[in-house]
């Protein structure tokens, strides 16, 4: 299994998220940058915390049109695994691959804490390591991360169980339904505002978000056979 | 709009405005051996203001030990370097930015955080952490409680989104603070020793190279400004406040890491106080050459720029290089691959002079050893203050008597200068870069060198309160529970940079305390083999007349050779044993 | 040279954080007569062109592309010549 | 009621990365006339208050202390009745 980090100007936590699948998975894993437009050697694409263009006009606006968000797109259609990270959760808003779209926090102040989640669909890809109902401790850094849909999303997500994390306790930053991530209908994209790459050791302050990296990769082997 | 003559300059003693004194605008006529005119004028009054020249500390200064079996590169570079074995370094350094803090809390802090990066990866270090220091009035004032979250708000943002971990600091509250804060932010960066880059021209012919940002008009001065107490006239200067870029200057990180790796540089050198004039003339002396800029090449964000403003703006996220002449094309696909401007904007020379042309004139000819190593020095005269006797005399077994120990801790741990600063560092993200093993809120915080097992501590500490009291012991103190943070972590210190906020050192009192703090910090110093590798002086921290508390504050580096000796200072368990050490 | 003025606000239904903090910072700072806010973004966007139906089908386009987000935002604009 | 519309811009002086940061993601959606972008904000602010004068002075004030920061920002602002 490959995987790809997309770098954006302005990202800051590619290198982490290069470091998490080495040290947890030890499968290749590249940085690529936002000018390519071939994603097609890769299995699996994680786009980056970190602020893209500054941030400036909207959280991922500008990084949208970014020449490798095509090649992020196809991967999508094709089935791929896409996962968004914080600033990358944001990067999939704004290119319509998951629904709705983020506001600033509502308490205007940037929040960077361990915090707890509730595990509310473990039979992703991306969760399958979890149980459902869990409660993990991930990091998260953002100011804006206030997600925000309508009431008819809302009850599309729900339906379709499409809220794959919630905070548990209080919510860090006024989010709709205390949503801290979901996933497409089709359960291959997905965006989350915490930080499972920053979650992958004891010294680090919890080795939560690990299981977040071996679901992935029990999800690929058991779909390409072990490589 | 026409510039003033020089013969106006003299006449008018404009140079007054500038901040020259009648001595020093003497001195530069006997240095160019002709009347200055308005650029060159500008251009001496920057370089010799107390914030580039350090024209009232560095008699002081010397004072310091700066030397260690260590140490790699002391005070006189963007930031000092440390050897920490297997052929890695770790550099750092601390500076101010009180004066535009306090007009414009936001960009103040942001700009001074930006700065000290560029300070740190200007040696081809890499940052991978930020402290703060910060003192504020008390929090009953609504305008203290909005710098605080001004101040805390613009840290945030430009640490942030360039993505290095803030993660420790200090903070403390006292009236004294109220008219004047002050906003220190330091950065530590870690290199292989060879990729070891200094603030030097060198190499008759070799292009100086312009990288970042656009010049424009703001911040002319800042840097004596960042010399004068704060008055109602600073109101005035105001547009002297820059905004920050934090994403150019990730870009400009991230390119110039580049041109690092590639051992393509030099030299190179951060445009911060006295932006092109500051980096210009400094790279130029210390390669004993001189330098000629063409200052149409600069690139521009303004239109009809002159050649004072181009010299003198203070614009973020700029640099400037050396590289070797026939690799300006190399240099440029790097720059261009990031986005960023890069220009040859002049070369070096060989006649120690700094010439400046412009639409085809030449508009300034000096000799850069006048700007930089010529600059005045003053040894002020220090004079114990009347507070300190009386003090000294006091007596508080008297008082105590009537205290009641509960209420009076309670009071303690309640007081926001003790209160956990969790309000704060939550704002900061402090675990990008996945390094962080110790975050905020123990006693230093501890950043893990990848791929070996070696970890860094680090913590900044100072206490006002106690310099003001006895400057010599407060000094000492101030050194010694920075070693003893590092310590508690599991750390060895092995050296500190240090910011000297003061007041105005033309007041003997002022400079007796100053005097005195750096006495009792060198002895510390000597005794804890912690050398002083860099630092920075804010003077003129007053206002209406009135200074703040002596704050020296030092910012302090240990070495942990095993990971499994990191330490935190929570208690881990029940029934595990409880000591109390030291006297 | 045409000089186009956007403003890009939340749509009605869409909370605004920002404008609850600023009228809870306008009501502690004593403005209690205060009883909404809602913040939003101006931009200033000068074009090189001098016909004022393409200026106009251009911003239209640059506005839905990027310049606003539907799922959240509203915008308007207004055109001025030679500014 | 009174509504009142206040525009803060930065200076002209002033750097806006922001603005540059989106000009240049126009240009690269082709957007190539777009010669340049200043983005500040716009605030609706809802008072309590049917004094016209007094509501100046107000929201005055609110600029000075709050809204608008004087070092870097200019604003204007227009009240409108009943809104
Ligand atoms: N308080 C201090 N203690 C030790 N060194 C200092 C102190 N203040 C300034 N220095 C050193 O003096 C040198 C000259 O500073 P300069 O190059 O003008 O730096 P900057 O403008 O970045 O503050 C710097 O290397 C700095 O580290």
């Amino acid at each position: 299994m490959r995987f790809a980090v997309p770098v954006f100007p302005g990202s800051n936590c590619d290198v982490d998220c290069l470091r998490a699948v080495k040290d947890v998975l030890g499968v290749p894993v590249e940085p690529v940058w936002h000018q390519e437009r071939s994603l097609s050697k890769y299995d699996a694409i994680i786009l980056p915390g970190g602020f893209s263009y500054g941030d400036y006009l909207r959280t991922g606006a500008l990084a949208r049109f970014s020449p490798v968000m095509d090649a992020v797109i196809e991967a999508a259609e094709r089935g791929k695994l896409v996962v968004g990270i914080c600033n990358g959760f944001q990067i999939l808003l704004e290119a319509g691959l998951l629904p709705g779209a983020m506001r600033r926090n509502d308490h205007l102040q940037f929040r960077c804490d361990i915090h707890p989640l509730r595990v509310e669909n473990a039979a992703l890809p991306f969760t399958r390591d979890y149980r459902e109902g869990e409660i993990i401790r991930i990091p998260i850094a953002h100011g804006e991360g206030n997600y925000y849909c309508d009431e008819a999303t809302l009850a599309e997500l729900k339906q379709h169980n499409q809220i794959v994390f919630r905070y548990a306790g209080e919510n860090p930053n006024g989010s709709v339904d205390d949503i801290a991530g979901i996933v497409n209908r089709r359960g291959n994209v997905l965006g989350m505002m915490p930080h499972p790459e920053r979650a992958v050791h004891d010294w680090l302050g919890s080795a939560d978000g690990v299981r977040f990296f071996t679901s992935m990769l029990a999800y690929w082997e058991e779909n390409h056979g072990a490589a | 709009m026409s510039e003033p003559t020089p013969e106006m300059i003299r006449d008018q003693k404009l140079y007054r405005e500038m901040g020259l004194t009648e001595e020093e605008y003497q001195q530069v006529i006997g240095h160019l051996g002709r009347l200055p005119n308005w650029t060159e004028t500008g251009i001496y009054s920057v370089m010799w203001s107390e914030h580039c020249s350090y024209k009232n500390s560095k008699p002081l200064l010397r004072r310091f030990p700066t030397e260690g079996p260590r140490v790699l590169q002391g005070p006189g570079e963007g930031a000092g370097v440390i050897d920490i074995g297997d052929g890695q370094a770790v550099v750092f350094k601390i500076e101010s930015h009180n004066h535009p803090s306090a007009i414009e809390p936001f960009q103040g802090a942001a700009t001074g955080v930006g700065g000290i990066i560029r300070d740190v990866f200007s040696m081809g270090a890499r940052p991978v952490a930020l402290l703060n220091s910060l003192r504020f009035g008390e929090l009953n004032s609504p305008r203290v409680r909005y710098l605080l979250e001004r101040v805390v708000a613009g840290i945030a943002n430009y640490g942030n989104s360039i993505g290095i971990p803030t993660v420790g600091g200090e903070v403390a509250f006292d009236a004294r603070y109220e008219g004047n804060p002050l906003v220190n932010a330091m950065c530590v960066g870690i290199l292989p020793h060879d990729h070891l880059q200094k603030g030097v021209a060198k190499g008759v012919g070799n292009p100086v190279i312009y990288v970042g940002a656009s010049t424009g008009r703001d911040g002319i001065h800042g840097a004596t400004f960042a010399s004068e107490e704060l008055s109602e006239e600073s109101e005035e200067k105001r547009p002297s406040v820059q905004v920050g870029d934090p994403f150019m200057e990730k870009l400009l990180l991230e390119a110039c890491m580049e041109l690092v790796e590639m051992g393509i540089l030099i030299g190179i050198q951060d445009m911060g106080a006295a932006g092109l004039t500051c980096s210009s003339s400094e790279m130029a002396a210390k390669g004993g050459c001189g330098m000629e800029l063409d200052l149409d090449r600069v690139p521009q964000r303004e239109a009809g720029m002159t050649p004072y403003e181009i010299m003198l703006s203070e614009s973020q996220e700029r640099m400037l290089l050396v590289v070797e002449k026939g690799r300006e094309e190399e240099v440029k696909r790097v720059f261009d691959k990031w986005g960023l401007n890069s220009a040859v904007i002049g070369r070096v020379t060989d006649d120690g002079r700094l010439r400046l042309r412009h639409r085809g004139e030449w508009v300034a000819d000096i000799p850069v050893n006048t700007l930089v190593d010529d600059a005045p020095v003053y040894v002020r005269e220090a004079r114990e203050p009347e507070y300190y006797r009386s003090f000294a005399d006091f007596d508080a077994s008297g008082e105590l008597k009537d205290i009641d120990p509960q209420d009076a801790v309670k009071r303690v741990l309640a007081s926001p200068t003790v209160a956990s600063k969790k309000w704060i560092y939550r704002q900061y993200d402090h675990m990008v870069r996945t390094s962080t093993a110790v975050r905020p809120g123990s006693d230093a915080a501890v950043i893990v060198l990848h791929g070996t097992e070696k970890a860094l501590a680090m913590c900044t500490d100072a206490n006002g309160r106690y310099v003001y009291l006895d400057p010599e012991q407060g000094g000492a103190i101030a050194v010694a529970e920075a070693a003893r943070n590092v310590v508690c972590s599991g750390a060895e210190p092995i050296g500190i940079t240090d910011c000297l906020n003061f007041g105005n050192p033309e007041k003997p009192e002022i400079y007796w305390q100053m005097s005195r703090a750096i006495d009792g910090m060198s002895a510390a110093c000597r005794t804890l083999n912690t050398p002083v590798i860099g630092g920075n002086v804010s003077l003129y921290n007053e206002s209406n007349g009135q200074a703040v508390l002596p704050t020296p504050v030092v910012g302090m580096v240990g070495l942990i050779e095993k990971r499994e000796h990191i330490t935190t200072q929570a208690f881990k368990e029940d029934g595990h044993v409880i000591f109390l050490a030291g006297e | 040279m045409m000089k186009a003025t956007i403003v890009v606000m939340l749509k009605p239904g869409v909370l605004d954080p920002q404008g609850s903090a600023v009228k809870g910072s306008l009501h502690s700072l004593g403005f209690e007569e205060v009883t909404e806010v809602r913040i939003g973004k101006r931009m200033e966007v000068w074009l090189n062109t001098d016909d004022r139906a393409e200026a106009e089908a251009r911003v239209e386009a640059m506005c839905n592309k990027l310049l606003a987000n539907p799922v959240i935002e509203n915008y308007t604009f207004e055109l001025e010549e030679g500014a």
